[in-house]
C-alpha cells in the first residue's frame, strides 16, 4: 500500500497496463506534450512515446472512431476526453459502433477500448462543462460504464477497464483527482468490474451514492450516527453492469433505502436504482426509497446558485430521517 | 497534387486471361447474387433495408483486385458487392441476407451489416460517414504495427458533407496513415443529387485541402479503377500516405428496393444513357475484342456464376434461423 | 373529425402551423424534392416553397445547428431527423445549446424549435437503424420529450410543439405511420404538453405503456377482461414533464402498476416510471411495480430474434397477471 | 479565389481621428478589462475558466468597426473582446464574470457565455466548433427574411479540424448564407501547434475546398482587419456571399488563467517576439505618426478607459448575488 492521489492512481494505473501490454495505448487532447489537461498522463510521452501517446486534434468524434477501428483490429485504445462532455460529439461512435460492432458481427469483432476523462459537477465551469454525463451511456447494451470513487478504485477498475474485452466507459471527476487514498503497489492488483462495495455498515438505512456524493453521504452517515441513526452506505462503483445483489443484501437487511445523485433526478440513474430496489425488495421495505438528486436544471454558473444545484450532506441526512421516522408500511 | 489518369492507354498494361476471368466473374457474381437477393425481397425472405450495388460493380472489384488478403475494406450498407469482392462466401453472404444460423454474422447483422473477419472485411456501416473515421483507425493500427496492410474504404458521396468525412481526412493526412478513400460518387444520396448537397462537387478535389494525393476515375471501368488504386496503394504501403479517390459510378436501381423506381429525382432518359455504360457489358466487349477472353469462356463464366448463386440461395434457404437464444449472446465478449 | 393516418395527420399539422406562422419552416435530408424518406412532408414544398421546406445534404449536426441559430433570431424551425437513430451525431447541439442557451443567456434568448422523426423498433432494421431514442432525451433539462401514439394525439401535439418557445423533441414511429384514427381537423386543435391520457378504464391494475407498446398493452387488456382482470391503461404522450399526477391518481385507486417500455429495460423509461409511482404512491400499492421491457441487447436483424426482441402481448399480460395475483403487502 | 491583400496601403484610406479614437479607445478597453478581471481571478472573484483575449483585440475591434448594430456576432469561450467591441457594458460583463445578478445573463452564463440581446451578441459557447452552425444557422435566418444584416463568427484555429467547421463551411458556402467566418489563428488549440493539427496549416485555404472567397490577414493590425473584414461584410450584404477569414494573431497569456505560463508548448523567445508586434503599440504609433491622434487625445483614452473599467469593477462588486430561486429560472420559457 502507498498514499497517492486519485490522480496519481490513474496514471499509474495507465502505466503499469501499457508495460504490460504493448497493444495499449493512450489517445486524445493534450495527453502527450501537455501530459493531460488534468495532468493525469503526467510522464507517459517521455517513458512510451508519441506513438503509443497520442495527441489529437479537436475531433472527438475522429479519434474516438481511430480508437474503435484500432480496436477492431487488435490494439486496446484508451482514449482520453479532455472532459466527457464533448463525449457527446463522440456519443454516435460509441453507441453504434463501439457497443453493437461485436453484437452485428455475430461475435467476429470485439472492441477492447476504454473511453475515460473526468465528468459530473465540477467548479464554476456552468453549464457545457459541468454536468452528469453517465446518463447519456449506462443505458446501452455493449457498453460497461464506471465510476470510481476513491484513489484505490481509480487504479483497480482501470486496470479491469483496460484489460476488459468490451468498451468501457470510464468517468472520473475534476472534484477527485486530488483526494489521496491508500492504494496497492502490486500490478496485478485490479478490481473487478460489476462489483459494488459497503462503504460503511449499518443497519437502520441503506443509502446508494457515488463519486463526490459518495463523500457526502458518508459525512451524513457520521452525523446521523450522533442521532443514533445507524446508516449503511453502499458505492455501486460499476453502473453496468450493475451488482443488483449487493445493494438488494443490504436493503433486506435495513428496509430503508436513500439514492444519492448528483446529476439532475428525472430518469437519472437514482431512477433505475430505485427501480429494482422496489423490484426485488418490495415486501422488505419499511418506506419508500427516496431519492436525492442534483436540480433539474442545467448547471448555473453563480457560486450561490451552483451549491444550490448538487444536493448538500443536509439534504441528504433530511432524506435519510424522512425514510427512518417513516412509519413501516 | 491531382494526376487525371489516361485508363485506356495504361490499363491494357498487364491483362491477361487469368485476370480478365477474374474481374469480369467477380464483377457478374455480384450482379447475380443482387438480382437474385431482389427476388428473395420481393419474396418476403429478406427483411429490412436493402441496397443493391448494379451498375457500380466495377469500382469494389477493380479496387479489390489490386489488394492482398490480409490488407483490410471497410464500407457503408451498399456492401455486399465490396463483401463478395474481397472473398467472402457468397452462401454464407446470402444467408446472412436471409437472416438464417449460417449467416456471416449468425443472421444478427443482415444486409448492411456484413462483417467477414476471415477476409478482413470489416462490415458493414449504416451510420454515414462514421465508418470513416474506424478506417482511419485501422491505418493507425497497421502504422503502429509496423505493418504494410492498407485499409480500403467506400464511402458514398452522400457521406462527403458528413463533419466525420472532413476529421478522417485531416487525421489520416497529418497522421499519414495507409488508407485508401474510395468514395463512390453515384451523383446521388437517395434523392439528393450532389449538386444540392456540395458546395464543391468535383469530390476528388477536396483532397487538395488535406495537401493529400487525390484523383477521379471512371468508375464504370474496372481496369481505369485498378489502375488508379493500384498507385494509391502502392503510395499507401510504402510509407502510409493516404489517397482521397473519386470513383465517378452510377446505381442503376433505386436507392434501396423500397424506393425501387428512384424516379422521383432523375429522369428515365438519365438512368437510360447511364445503362449504356453498364460496366460488364463494357468490360466484357473489351476482353473479347483484346482476345483475353473467347466467348465460350465468357459463357462459362456466367453459368459457374449462376450455379454459385442458385447454391447460395438454395444454402440460405435450407439454412435454419438462429436459435431465440442467441438474442442474448455476442452483446459482451466473455473473456 | 375525419379518419385519416398517422402519416396524414402529422402533414396536416405541419400545413396548417406553417399557414399560421410564416416564422416555421421544415428542414431535414429529403423532406422536399423527395417528399420525405416516409412521405411525412408530401405536398410541403409544392405548397410551400424550397426556402421553406429545405433539403439538407447529411450533416445532422450541421442542419440541426442550423435550425437552432435560426430560432435564436426568431425563426421557429422544425428540423426532421429522416430516422432518430441519427439525432446522436446532432445531440451535442440539442443537449449544450438548444437545451441550455435560454438558461445560459439568462433568459435572453429561447430556442423554439422541434426536432422530429421516427424512432424506436422498426422492421429488420437492425442495431443501428432500430433502436428507443427518448432515452438520449428525456433527462435533459431545457428539452420536452413527445411520444404520439395515435393520430389524434400526433396532429395535436406537434402543433402544441411547434407553438411552444423551448426546444421539443417529437419522436413517431416507423410501425405508426400507416394507423389510422379520428382526427380533429379544427385548426385550433391542439392537445398541451405534458398531459398523460386514461386509454382504457379499470379498476384492477394501472398499465403505463405509449406507441407500440400501447396498443400491445390494449390487446392485453382486452384478453385480461375475460379472465376477470380490469385494466386501466395509462398513456404518457409527453415523456418530460411527464404527467406524474394522472398516472398516480391511476395507481391510487387499482394499487397496482405495470409499466411497458419498447426499448431495453435498464435506466430506460420505465425506471422513472416506478420509480415516482413508488415514491408517490408507497403506502397505496399492493405489489412491486413491475416492468416489462425490450431485452437488454442491441436489435438484431433476424426476424425470429427481432421479434423476441420486444415485448409481446404475451409477456405484458403475464405481467399484469403477476401484479394482481400478488397478494397485497 | 483569395485575394492576398495589400494593408499598408490600402488601410490608411477613410481613417479620421473619430475612427482612429475608437478603434484604440475599444481595444485599450478590451485590455484594461481583462487585465482587472485577471486580478479579480486572482482574489477569487472569479471562478471556473478564465480565458484573456489579451494580444488578439484588433481582430474582434477591427471586424466590429466595420458592422452595424443589426448585425449579429457570435462567438467561442474566448468573447470577452467580442461582446464588449459589439457594445455591452462594461459593467454588466463584469458583473456577469463574478457571477452577481445584475451581469449580462444573471450571473448564469459566467466567462464563457456572455449573451447580449441589446447588442446582438449571441454568445459565449464553450463546446469548440459548435457553434458556427449556429451562426449558419443566424445566416439562414437573416436570408429567410430577406434582410441585409451579416452574422460574424468568431472561432479559433482548434475549431477547424472539428467536423462542424466542415458542415458549417459546406452550408454556408451551398446556400449562400451571409455569414463572415473569421477563424482567429493564435496558432495554439490550449497547448496543440497548429502543425499539430491540421495537414493544411494555412487555414484560409480551406475556404477554396467550398469554392468560398477566403483570405489570410494580419490579425495584429486592426486597420487591415477592417479592411478585410469590410470586404467579406460587403459581399454578404450584396448576395449572401460568406467569407472564410483566416486572421493571424497570438495569445499573449495562457490558454485561460489555469495555464498561466503556457510555456510548455512554446518557448518564452516567441512569446517575447510577438509581444512586439502588440495591437494595441502598433495603432497607437501609427495613429500619432499619421496625426490622426494627439498625445493628449491618447492619454485622454487611456484615463477614460481607465474609469470606465474601474466603475466596471465597483458595479460588479456592489452587485449582489442571485437569488437562490433563479437557480429554477430559465430552465424553460413560460408562455
Ligand atoms: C447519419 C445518417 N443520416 C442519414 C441516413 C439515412 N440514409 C441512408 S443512406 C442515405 C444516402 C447516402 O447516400 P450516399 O452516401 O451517396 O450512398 P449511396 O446510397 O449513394 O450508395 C441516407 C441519407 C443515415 N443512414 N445515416
Ligand atoms: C469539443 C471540445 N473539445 C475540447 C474542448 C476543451 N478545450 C477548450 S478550449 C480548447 C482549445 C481551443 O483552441 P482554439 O479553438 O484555437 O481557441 P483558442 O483557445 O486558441 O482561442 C480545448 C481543446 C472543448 N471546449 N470542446
Ligand atoms: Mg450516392
Ligand atoms: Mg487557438
Amino acid at each position: 500500500m502507498a498514499v497517492m492521489t486519485y490522480r496519481e492512481a490513474l496514471n499509474l494505473a495507465l502505466r503499469e497496463e501499457m508495460r504490460r501490454d504493448p497493444s495499449v495505448f493512450i489517445i486524445g487532447e493534450e495527453v502527450g506534450l501537455y501530459e493531460g489537461a488534468y495532468k493525469v498522463t503526467q510522464g507517459l510521452l517521455k517513458e512510451f512515446g508519441p506513438q503509443r501517446v497520442v495527441d489529437t486534434p479537436i475531433a472527438e468524434s475522429g479519434f474516438t472512431g481511430v480508437g474503435i477501428g484500432a480496436a477492431m483490429v487488435g490494439l486496446r485504445p484508451v482514449v482520453e476526453m479532455m472532459t466527457f462532455n464533448f463525449a457527446l460529439l463522440a456519443l454516435d461512435q460509441i453507441v453504434n459502433s463501439a457497443a453493437k460492432i461485436h453484437y452485428m458481427s455475430g461475435g467476429q469483432y470485439h472492441i477492447p477500448i476504454v473511453v475515460r476523462g473526468p465528468g459530473g459537477p465540477a467548479h464554476q465551469l456552468a453549464a457545457q462543462h459541468s454536468q452528469s454525463m453517465e446518463v447519456y451511456f449506462y443505458h446501452v447494451p455493449g457498453l460497461k460504464v464506471v465510476r470510481p470513487s476513491t484513489p484505490m478504485d481509480a487504479k483497480g477498475l482501470l486496470k479491469a477497464a483496460i484489460r476488459d474485452d468490451n468498451p468501457v466507459i470510464f468517468i472520473e471527476s475534476e472534484t477527485l483527482y486530488s483526494v489521496k487514498g491508500e492504494v496497492p503497489e502490486d500490478p496485478d492488483f485490479v478490481i473487478p468490474l460489476g462489483q459494488a462495495v459497503v462503504r460503511r455498515e449499518g443497519r437502520d438505512v441503506t443509502v446508494v451514492a457515488y463519486m463526490g456524493m459518495l463523500y457526502r453521504a458518508l459525512e451524513a452517515a457520521e452525523a446521523l450516527d450522533k442521532e443514533g441513526i445507524s446508516v449503511e452506505v453502499v458505492d455501486p462503483r460499476t453502473l453496468r453492469p450493475m451488482d443488483i445483489d449487493t445493494i438488494i443484501r443490504s436493503v433486506r437487511k435495513t428496509n430503508r433505502a436513500v439514492v444519492v445523485e448528483a446529476g439532475a433526478g428525472f430518469a437519472g440513474m437514482g431512477s433505475e436504482i430505485a427501480a429494482f430496489i422496489q423490484e426485488h425488495a418490495f415486501d422488505d421495505l419499511d418506506a419508500p426509497v427516496e431519492r436525492v438528486t442534483g436540480a433539474n436544471a442545467p448547471m448555473p454558473y453563480a457560486r450561490n446558485l451552483e451549491r444550490a444545484k448538487t444536493p448538500s450532506t443536509e439534504r441528504i441526512a433530511d432524506a435519510i430521517r424522512r425514510v427512518c421516522y417513516a412509519k413501516g408500511a | 497534387m491531382a494526376q487525371r489518369t489516361e485508363s485506356r492507354r495504361a490499363a491494357a498494361d498487364g491483362v491477361d486471361s487469368a485476370l480478365a476471368r477474374r474481374l469480369l466473374y467477380d464483377m457478374v457474381l455480384i450482379r447475380r447474387f443482387e438480382e437474385k437477393a431482389a427476388e428473395a425481397y420481393a419474396l418476403g425472405k429478406i427483411g429490412g433495408f436493402l441496397h443493391l450495388y448494379i451498375g457500380e460493380e466495377a469500382v469494389a472489384v477493380g479496387a479489390t483486385s489490386v489488394l492482398r488478403p490480409d490488407d483490410y475494406a471497410i464500407a457503408a450498407y451498399r456492401e455486399h458487392g465490396h463483401c463478395l469482392a474481397k472473398g467472402s462466401d457468397p452462401r454464407r453472404v446470402m444467408a446472412e441476407l436471409f437472416g438464417r444460423r449460417d449467416g456471416l454474422c449468425k443472421g444478427k447483422g443482415g444486409s448492411m451489416h456484413l462483417f467477414d473477419r476471415s477476409v478482413n472485411f470489416l462490415g458493414g456501416h449504416a451510420i454515414v460517414g462514421a465508418h470513416l473515421p474506424l478506417a482511419a483507425g485501422v491505418g493507425f493500427a497497421i502504422k503502429y504495427r509496423g505493418g504494410d496492410q492498407v485499409c480500403v474504404c467506400y464511402f458514398g458521396d452522400g457521406a462527403v458533407p458528413q463533419g466525420e468525412f472532413h476529421e478522417a481526412m485531416n487525421l489520416s493526412a497529418l497522421w499519414k496513415l495507409p488508407v485508401v478513400w474510395i468514395c463512390e460518387n453515384n451523383r446521388y444520396a437517395m434523392g439528393t443529387a450532389v449538386e444540392r448537397a456540395l458546395a464543391q462537387t468535383e469530390i476528388w478535389k477536396f483532397g487538395q485541402a488535406y495537401r493529400m494525393p487525390c484523383e477521379p476515375v471512371d468508375g464504370m471501368d474496372v481496369l481505369a479503377v485498378r489502375e488508379v488504386v493500384g498507385r494509391a496503394v502502392a503510395r499507401a504501403r510504402q510509407d502510409g500516405t493516404p489517397t482521397l479517390i473519386e470513383a465517378r459510378t452510377y446505381r442503376f436501381r433505386g436507392h434501396s428496393m423500397r424506393d425501387p423506381a428512384g424516379a422521383i429525382y432523375r429522369t428515365k432518359e438519365e438512368v437510360e444513357r447511364e445503362r449504356q455504360r453498364d460496366p460488364i457489358l463494357l468490360f466484357r466487349e473489351r476482353a473479347l475484342r483484346a482476345g483475353w477472353l473467347t466467348d465460350d469462356e465468357v459463357r462459362a463464366i456466367e453459368k459457374d456464376v449462376n450455379d454459385a448463386v442458385d447454391e447460395a440461395v438454395a444454402f440460405a434457404d435450407a439454412s435454419p434461423e438462429p436459435p431465440v437464444e442467441w438474442l442474448m449472446t455476442d452483446v459482451y465478449k466473455e473473456d
